[in-house]
């Protein structure tokens, strides 16, 4: 099981963007079926910039600007899948997979089911998650607990440099449709990822911080939200352990359960909304699989139950920090 | 647009002729089997019958190769038969059983089978133009020369999908044929209350080759569908094909009481004076390329193929209930 | 609170179909704003007969055939409500919702929000769910998750001819957007329903049955199947009490956990998909609320994480029956 | 179409041409100060200019009335401004002040003010067609006589609801206007690139009376729109209007080396030659209906009640946190 903590020997870092963007490169160069979709994803590299360079290496055939028709692009990469391409397709916000919902569930998801196990669609939908940014609620939303509900479909959540480009590489050479979910916030976060040709196996959770007293889940950006709680929650002696299921779906629900079981009290926490959300699963796995072991229910803490609001103090409410995270802990905790 | 037929031609061309003649009257045969079964109560669910449709399927398949690929609708079993998938294995999808297409667990609306480039047929109205046009696109990356089809009913102008992919085939270049079955209905609504201007500007505002057919003239369906299968395949980008026909049949085969919606008297024009497999026997009698008596052994011939098809699938076994957790992922 | 078994009483039975139709008729009669809009819903009234008639009382402008533009009338209906009419929308199968989520949960779900209070979507989606229909993996999705998980979004999910009419009634006057899930498998279902103008509360749970042992939480159509389970539990000798949130959002989580806290045991039924699906709040709902009174985890059953097969047999399985439902409960109780 | 003005026309019309010029200067004053208060860093977010494209909002919006519904887009404070809002109501918005127009909670691309007839901006590239054709549905059904504007760019092609709903309009005979802002670029793509065929025959394909009109010049803007708004109103249902034009600033304020998609060349071109501003101005000074001085004026006083907007909305108080929870449901 390849974690990132054993990997900060390694000293190259790079910005989660560019461990994204490298893992683009190696599987284009690998593979001449894999190819990239998407709004401005050629010249300008998406206005994240994720995909700079990638135009110059690998030629317009390979990196194609669309317009803006996310559910015609997405449609065309599932039939590109079915016939012998790799798509990676580039939504660039996440916001806007409900124009791709068509494709993907009833399309993407289904096609390998209903034709008998024929055909099969290898693709990977990019796309980002995550508010703060001031973008208001059409541009802020995480919304890959849909995704998670459709059987056929994948989704990822990377929440460091090193996972985003080992799982990346892993959902690009598997033979399902994937969704890839980054949080536009940390395209800059910085850590170590190896320059070699390694993947991160869908479906295997990563203990992010070893810890005794309190079980802390947490997904993609949310992770390093964790991982600050964990330290101010070291300060009042309480021992946090942090648990990434990177991976939806395939969901490592053994891992999460064992932690809670050790520690006896958990909290789950992501980006999207609360309710009917990923912490409603996750907490309802934890609660059912840890139950003779819990001392304290499950705490869930994900967004708000609000469209994401463009004013500053409104916004920064909406989602967990560390500093709700280390109290909510601490009472959980009962200190 | 019609083939003017010279003597010469007709006799170079008898073969196909006669091919898409059996293959008509195949797919009819084979619909009205299924009706028997919807009857029987044998078959579990329904069914689309593309009674009366028959020229459309068989005239563009005929234009294509084995290796080309179609997409298809829920009134999908003609285009599918046309491609050249077997009826037995049909029928068995159809009953849900283990020896389907697909295991039975496509059914009716889902049959699919890569040996004959079928990518499968779908329940969703215009589901299938993303993926037509994008098994043409691959076409083009991978240089294989393959031209896709995507089948669709005139109801699926109204998704707003099919403008989004033609707009890309257009500015892809892509070897995609959108071929549109104007049969008049979507399911119990006639097509003028809902199609605003004109069909066929509406693809050529995108840039598209576009031509509009007597969608039961097969030799005429076959004819223009060649045409611009052949330009896709040279590489000169998609094309739309309009195809008027209709549906003899209810919307599914459950649909008995039509008169609300459409005229008995318009049923029977249609039946009795552009019915395609008529209408091409008339002219190969007339041409002395068949006699009568002949095609109604053909007739005969088909609907006893059809029948030891359903016996198959009727003896087939389901699937073993563990199956279901099957092939969610590959 | 207006429970439906209160009503047995009342000698009219009407089905399923004929409540929503009366709900409708009778909210077209009292206000002149209200109408419908959809695929053949006007001379067809629907391929489920739900509309008959009403093209013929209220006419061509207030019952309205569309094209297949799901997200066109969709999005039609949102403009509409936000200027002075209530759009009922029918979507005919709940497969078909994936075109309509940019419309619902971009547009709808926040236009409220959004202008700081001050447009408003008074209007109501109406679409179905339910497998066992033979229908395939493309018309028997039952995707009412989706919406629950999303803010300013209003789901209910009726069981009975009773709740259908008074929840209906409640919906369209609602000043929000509501999305109304009809299970197609219970259109024929019987019940008393009233004739006189009775609104049954977005909000309110029905405890269906009453019992001391075990809590059936159920939605739509898992609600007769949890009456059913009951009564064969009653033959063991085990007393079921069941459930009906009868709305998903907003939900009554008090009278979930009421029940469990009294039974001590509980399970949640919900034709959606298992994962990441309705049963997952609801469990953790009734975990986290009853935690320190529960003898056994709270037990999920949703469908089966497959795209729902046509194969009968397959089929068959892929959903909770009475006699799984009797099992597991039977298994929870450890008897 | 350009109007063909005659001297007794012109100086019936003056009012119009100079409230015209006014509103154009107030929008790009507007936009400057948004600019300001990005560099400064004191906006939250980003911003998308109008500059550049004033003359459509205008042209158009001078053909409606204060009843009248628009929706709007991402760069849509021109739009806004043109239908009526305060400068300092929006940027307090802009701020995510309690004193916006949607109490901080939309901020640049949501704003909404049902006092003057707008529906709301929307960031989702084509996500307000839907609405603006259900506000002309509205319009009909409580014959209120009504006209509702879409105004969108010319990104939005590629969306298929846009077709879906012109489908529809032209169906139900709705008094709505499809206004496309060709700016030549979407977010950093020419539109050739993502646009095939002719944008004009997509709404003729669909039935919608179409025109084009050079989007620099007002006065041409507002007389196609005049007669295509008048047209709705009276019944005769749905129109596109082209509108070709070009923004000046980057997508966003912070795009700000844009040589990679576009050339300073051709920036220079449409600032230079093609202003809207500079042009009715000139226009003006030649006719005699304005003297330069009179214009020069205009900007400086519209400069300073732009500055005394913002300052006002930089001393406004956001919202009380507590607030957030408010106004999810009605
Ligand atoms: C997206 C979607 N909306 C609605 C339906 C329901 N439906 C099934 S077939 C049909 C009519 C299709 O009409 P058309 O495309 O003309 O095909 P035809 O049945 O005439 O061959 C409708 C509305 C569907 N399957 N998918
Ligand atoms: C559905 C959707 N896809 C993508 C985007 C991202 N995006 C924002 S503006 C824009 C370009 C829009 O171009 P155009 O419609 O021409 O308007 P302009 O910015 O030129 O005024 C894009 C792609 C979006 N907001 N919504
Ligand atoms: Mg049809
Ligand atoms: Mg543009």
């Amino acid at each position: 099981m390849p974690e990132t903590h054993l990997h900060a020997r390694d000293d190259r870092e790079l910005t989660f963007a560019q461990a994204i963007r490298e893992a683009l490169a190696e599987e284009m160069r690998r593979d001449p079926t894999v190819f990239i979709l998407g709004e401005d994803v050629a010249e300008a590299g998406t206005p994240f910039k994720v995909l700079s360079g990638l135009l110059e290496e690998f030629g317009k055939d390979r990196v194609l600007d669309t317009p803006i028709s996310e559910a015609g692009f997405t449609g065309l990469a599932v039939g590109a899948a079915m016939t012998g391409m790799r798509p990676v397709v580039d939504i660039m916000f996440g916001d806007f997979v409900t124009l791709t919902m068509d494709q993907m569930v009833n399309q993407a998801a289904k096609v390998h089911y209903m034709s008998g196990g024929k055909w099969r669609v290898p693709m990977v939908m990019r796309t980002t998650m995550g508010a703060t940014r001031r973008s208001a609620a059409q541009h802020s939303q995480s919304l890959h607990a849909w995704f998670c509900h459709v059987p056929g479909l994948k989704v990822v959540l990377p929440s460091t440099p090193y996972d985003a480009k080992g799982l990346l590489k892993a959902a690009i050479r598997d033979e399902n449709p994937v969704v890839f979910f980054e949080d536009k916030m940390m395209y800059k976060l910085k850590g170590p990822v190896p320059a070699d040709d390694y993947i991160v196996p869908l479906g295997v959770a990563d203990v992010k911080r070893v810890g005794e007293d309190i079980t802390l889940v947490a997904t993609s950006s949310m992770v390093q939200v964790a991982l600050g709680a964990a330290t101010l929650l070291e300060e009042v002696g309480i021992s946090a352990e942090v648990v990434d299921p990177r991976t939806m779906w395939p969901l490592d629900e053994r891992t999460l359960i064992e932690s809670a079981k050790k520690t006896s009290r958990a909290i789950v926490l992501d980006e999207g909304y609360e309710r009917y959300g990923v912490t409603a699963e996750l907490a309802s796995v934890i609660a059912t699989g840890a139950f003779y072991d819990l001392d304290a229910p499950v705490k869930r803490m994900g967004a708000m139950h609000v469209p994401i609001p463009f004013s500053p103090p409104l916004e920064d409410v909406t989602v967990p920090t560390e500093q709700t995270v280390f109290e909510a802990a601490r009472a959980l905790c009962g200190r | 647009m019609t083939t003017v037929t010279q003597p010469k031609e007709a006799s170079e061309k008898v073969d196909l002729w006669l091919r898409m003649y059996r293959q008509m009257v195949a797919i009819r045969q084979f619909e009205a089997q299924v009706n028997e079964l919807y009857t029987r109560a044998l078959m579990p669910g329904l069914a689309h019958l593309y009674i009366g449709e028959e020229a459309v399927a068989v005239g563009v398949c005929e234009a294509l190769e084995r290796t080309d690929y179609i997409t298809s609708t829920h009134r999908g079993h003609g285009h599918c038969l046309a491609k050249g998938a077997s009826p037995d294995r049909m029928f068995a999808e159809l009953l849900g059983k283990k020896a389907g297409y697909c295991k039975g667990k496509g059914g009716s609306m889902h049959i699919a089978d890569p040996a004959t480039g079928n990518l499968g047929a779908n329940a969703i109205v215009c589901g299938s133009a993303g993926i037509a046009t994008g098994a043409a696109f691959s076409s083009r990356c991978l240089g294989n020369g393959r031209v896709s089809v995507c089948f669709f009913g005139e109801g699926a102008l109204g998704q707003g999908v099919l403008y989004e992919e033609m707009n890309l085939a257009q500015l892809f270049k892509l070897p995609v044929i959108y071929v549109c079955e104007n049969n008049l209905y979507t399911e119990y609504t006639h097509y003028s209350e809902t199609t605003a201007g004109d069909i066929l500007s509406r693809a050529i505002a995108f840039g598209l080759e576009a031509a509009s057919v007597d969608g039961q003239d097969v030799r005429a369906v076959h004819a223009t569908a060649q045409r611009l299968v052949d330009r896709a395949r040279r590489g000169d980008g998609p094309a739309f094909l309009l195809c008027d026909t209709y549906r003899y049949h209810g919307h599914h085969v459950g649909d008995i009481n039509r008169e609300y919606y459409r005229s008995k008297q318009e049923e029977h024009l249609w039946k009795t004076e552009r019915d395609p497999i008529a209408k091409l026997g008339k002219w190969l009698v007339e041409q002395k390329l068949a006699d009568v008596a002949a095609l109604d052994r053909l007739q005969t011939e088909l609907e006893s193929e059809m029948k030891k098809a359903v016996d198959f699938a009727v003896a087939a076994p389901y699937p073993a209930v563990d199956e279901v957790g099957e092939d969610v992922y590959a």
